[in-house]
């Protein structure tokens, strides 16, 4: 469904790509935690021009009734596009790759989810992409996972993701639109980084068995960085609340 | 129960001149505009109502006309309720709050002639530019109707869109890199009124809505009214609507001036 | 979607409309109650061309039971054209005007109906179009107004409606789909005439504020008007009903 | 339990000659056909069996045809089972009871060719009249077959199609001034009976059909069948089934003549 | 929807149809019991290029429980054609075809199965077209009722189903795709052969009263024969499960 | 409960060697593939994989092709979990678990090229041929991954499609009596290996996969994976990737050797 054209010079002869990143460099990355204040968690995630607004509203009763598990928390979850997200509009129902992309970012946050504390409880993670820049589930999955932290769900760790491109032959990082389209490879990955657990992991394109290798691995330490910028974000998240706490006291 | 006391306590408030939430009953909340945040939307707002938040989009491509206006544009609006926005909202196609929503806001849009359709055809009876406005709700803190009314305003009012082109052929292309604004004829504002017991209150927050009996929408472009919506489970009396009018077209001169602050529109 | 063409005359330099009608004139109008036989309460209104059936069925159990309120009854509505009632055949599923309009006639009956006799129940209000011509929504809650009262439920008052229109400039009564389509302003319009209570008011058109308040008023004069209908639809319903009860004795 | 009652008071009433509503086993319930009162339909017919109650209309517009029928017109028939017209009707899309009433309907009119398709092609493989046939019930007291049934037909038999002309272009205008009549071949009658017990019954209603142990309807064109549909939970033996066919076969000389003194038709 | 092209020699002067067979001569019938390991009882049926699966699942549970009957199981019917089952792909969406085929082959097998033995239950009968070449509902009968069968449902008969068409003005048996299309009638039948009652009989085309006659009692005929097959595959289902369980026995 | 008694016999069957159905860790089950069973579909195959049985089918119509690959044809795959198939599966569109499966097959299928789209255009931005790859579970009892991608990919290979033809008027026209196979550039195989504790197994069957806690599937073609999806609610560390990865290649090799013998494939 896309032009496939070899020759479109994704990174200059220096390593650099299009918006002059470097092949090991993600795209600036801002988070803000409880930006949405109906959610019992939420944030917002821009990556470029990847925009993505994730909340968390749970634990909370499950309807109909009889999806409930009696030993466990069900977790929900919808990634969803807005129609002006994209280049052609989409329309608003779901589409095929959204139930897909719902599925996938639900089995890469579950892990991280002690779900025996809540039994015949659900907790609903609602993912809206504002705009699509390439790398959308893996902002996605970054938002999620710092909403459900301010929701106060209890976690073994937090998720953190990106994905690994190949342009022009060489493994890049945090793919935009525009290599994803004319690149060789989009290969979405998530993990746990403080237990070393990849949660998400899909390949679309070819790749030789050293070549993942190498992708898991710069997967792995961009994960980390991003990591540090999900903990970050919490914090900032912390010390706004103490703040209106205290305020409140002084009133 | 719970309902019941809420209603007596932002009664009692009100019947002192008070809200819940510290405003006059004419006094609209925070009102904060942020345009062109969404790079693959021709146009695009972000709107803060206090606490409550709706994004409109503005997305346009080529179609063809409806048989009976061969020589116009065509615009469609669309609402979403995103589960996202309130615990009360799930998943799945527009309700039928939704769907008045964004027919309210198309109604008002229509009549006020904000956009003006007749310049969007490109060749009469063929093509011409379909202008789609989507509009989410990303918080619900009450009145979505007016955060989302001036969310489609600020964006519609921001587009950029590309130029049409008609070869020789007769065949329509698009010039992505030239940009235009769209041909804008008036600026309509909505606002709500809501009515609680006897006292009429502007720009209700979520509290005030699950209480109120009744609301009035209405929309303004220069002076005069050209979409009204009562809405809720009670009724109003005559005098009521009059009243209600009246405050409602001072708070849309008020919202008018936010407007044409932020993006200095026509 | 409809073509404006204010050269079209609406109304004669007399101030005669094109079927003849004065400004201030309401086609006439028809209402018979109780012409369905399964439901509880059923009425049959014709206005001019508009054709129309109510039919009122409960207070009746909710399905699902979620949806029941403990302390009173839920009004349900449902507006629906049949495909053969307009111009173009419409497909029989709901619009997105349906939908609408089922919304604002709901709220439209449900000020006048005594929702608290009922709790735990549902009353649902069924309409047909069976022909359009103008002003459907206000003869479907002359219609259902009568169906309601017909069923026994117990009312407040009963709920009359007239649209008013702007034609060449003069507002008109009970618009008809011409005047609707080719003039400048369609104000639907209902109240309890008794408590004098406006429960429906829209405007698809621009007026003015003395515009505005005249129409209210032209609109609340005809409401009175047809309320008299209303009751007598009503009276002959009873008198019919007394008629079968009083042969069924005698035989 | 209550419906066990029933279908014992119904048997006894059956095995004695006489029916729940005081009828013979064959008579029909008095019918009333009432058409054109639907001014936006091009044909409309409300038909009254005892107290049930549907409505047909038809309404015709330009398609293209099959690709496999290019020379032909095209027919639709759709049923809905309103939740007016029955406690026990949803509403949402037709559920199986409507969709094979509609398909029954469909094909007792497809076989009697009563519409001469052939005459509804305009230019073969490009245009041709499509016929929208829509069948609501109202009130179902029973047989909502034979009355939807009965109701399609006279809306077929009286109603007036706009004109379609062929310009020098080779376009498709319609003439809605000038009408005519559909061009029709035959008149299909639709009749239903229900077995209850070791009884077979004409024109079933409500009652009867809830305790009924089996329905034949069967579609009479000429003194011939072209249509049969054998419904319901239990079976029939294949001389209960030809004792069936000969009773609707005379009810449907009768329905015709009905149907004939009251349109006037072929 | 069909081209009727009279001329088009469906049979030939000698009475051979186009695929050699005589009139009453149905074409090669295999059925095999028990094909669908997970299933309570499955069947799969070939007759010539039509073919089917069914499954049946039950006695179970009704959801949603609201559907159950107290004094009988409730049973269900679904007949589904795959996409590329027939000449051009259908949409694997249930068309109006669809829905009213599984009515009435429900309402054909109904009629044997001692419903009243599973109160508050459901059996459920799920069949699948795999090639389309005419009379599919019979051969689905023939394949649910041995499937139902080798359920273990207790039933008073079984179900036998077959065809009749009239082509070029002669009747024939089990109809094929192209006798349907170009014939004159397609007459769907079945009965429980034991009981001698009809449980489904529909008619798509003219026939008088004596060719009706007729067609029945060459249908039944028909089913005879294809009754006595359909008692073979249950009796081979027999053998073959006896030697599983003493196979069992001897490792 | 239940589910956890049988999570520890299955892993301690496991840490010995063994799996519930007597197989080793690495075997897969019996396969089998039946091709051309299909009369109306291009191509077709069923697939048993033990007791697990899928159906593919190929069919083909001429389409407009994508604006953005005006000269490729087009490949649409589909899947249904019908309820033929298992006791949880319920009629209805496909839910998740299907849509998944078909996305990830036609991933593996585009990625690989297999089918030559760019072959499959017949008049360049008008015709090309549209592949419709339709997939049927009729029995699941595990990884209906593997064997729902092996029937696509038999059905493919096997199927045989007629010739399109453009004539002087540029018209296109199809010949259904000649045939042939369509273009093939590989054969992806596709592999899923299951996580249970700390154990990697081979197509896991129904009872494997109910207590699984990660699976890893993967398309090969020519040494190379093309396609990967992890699924499932628990992680896998890195070396456990690779070691899937490694295993899952062996297999592919296995199961392609089958698939040339059955269908003497490219």
């Amino acid at each position: 469904m896309s032009i496939k054209s070899k020759e479109l010079t994704l990174i200059s002869p220096d390593g650099r790509r299009l918006d002059g990143r470097r092949p090991d460099e993600i795209r600036e990355l801002k988070i803000k935690a409880g930006i949405l204040e109906n959610a019992d968690g939420s944030a917002y995630v821009e990556q470029g021009n990847t925009k993505i607004y994730a909340a968390v509203y749970g634990p909370r009763e499950v309807h109909p009734r009889h999806l409930a598990l009696p030993n466990r928390a069900v977790i929900r979850c919808r990634y969803h596009m807005t129609p002006f997200s994209v280049e052609e509009r989409k329309s608003p129902a779901p589409t095929r790759r959204e139930i897909e992309l719902s599925k996938v970012i639900r089995e890469a946050l579950t892990p991280a989810i002690i779900v025996e504390q809540f039994p015949s409880s659900a907790i609903d993670v609602f993912i809206e992409v504002i705009n699509a820049d390439g790398s959308t589930r893996c902002a996605s999955i970054i938002a999620a996972s710092v909403a459900l932290a301010s929701a106060g769900i209890p976690m073994k760790d937090l998720v953190a993701a990106c994905s690994v491109g190949k342009i022009n032959g060489v493994l890049v990082l945090d793919v935009t639109d525009v290599e994803d389209k004319y690149g060789e490879v989009d290969m979405p990955f998530a993990m746990m980084p403080n237990r070393n657990e990849i949660t998400l992991l899909q390949l679309d394109g070819i790749l030789g068995p050293e070549e993942i290798e190498k992708a898991i691995s710069m997967a792995a330490k961009a994960c980390k960085e991003i990591y540090e910028k999900q903990k970050n974000a919490l914090k900032e998240r912390y010390i706004e609340l103490r703040k209106t706490v205290e305020e409140g006291f002084r009133t | 129960m719970i309902p019941k006391l809420k209603r007596q306590q932002i009664m009692d408030l009100l019947s002192s001149g008070r809200r819940v939430d510290g405003r006059g009953l004419e006094d609209l909340r925070p009102v904060e505009i942020r345009c062109r945040s969404v790079k693959n939307a021709e146009g695009s707002a972000e709107v803060r109502l206090g606490k409550t938040l709706a994004i409109a989009g503005v997305k346009t491509s080529i179609g063809t006309p409806f048989a009976d206006t061969p020589d116009m544009g065509v615009m469609i609006v669309n609402a979403e309720f995103l589960p996202i926005a309130s615990p009360t909202f799930e998943p799945g196609p527009p309700d039928e709050n939704a769907i008045e929503l964004a027919r309210v806001i198309d109604r008002g849009l229509r009549r006020a002639e904000m956009i003006d359709l007749k310049q969007l055809c490109i060749v009469p009876g063929k093509a011409v530019w379909e202008v789609w406005i989507d509009i989410h709700a990303l918080n619900h803190d009450g009145n979505l109707m007016d955060a989302s009314a001036l969310a489609a305003v600020a964006a519609i009012l921001t587009a950029e869109v590309p130029k049409a082109m008609v070869n020789e052929k007769g065949e329509v292309t698009i010039n992505k890199s030239e940009r235009q604004r769209l041909p804008i004829k008036s600026i309509p504002i909505t606002v709500t009124m809501a009515k609680i017991g006897d006292k009429l209150v502007v720009d209700p927050n979520l509290d005030e809505e699950e209480v109120a009996d009744a609301f009035l929408t209405a929309t303004f472009v220069d002076d005069k009214v050209c979409a009204i919506q009562k809405r809720g489970e009670r009724g109003l009396t005559a005098e009521e609507t009059m009243k209600a009018l009246q405050i409602a077209r001072q708070k849309a001169h008020e919202l008018l001036k936010t407007v044409r602050e932020v993006v200095g529109g026509g």
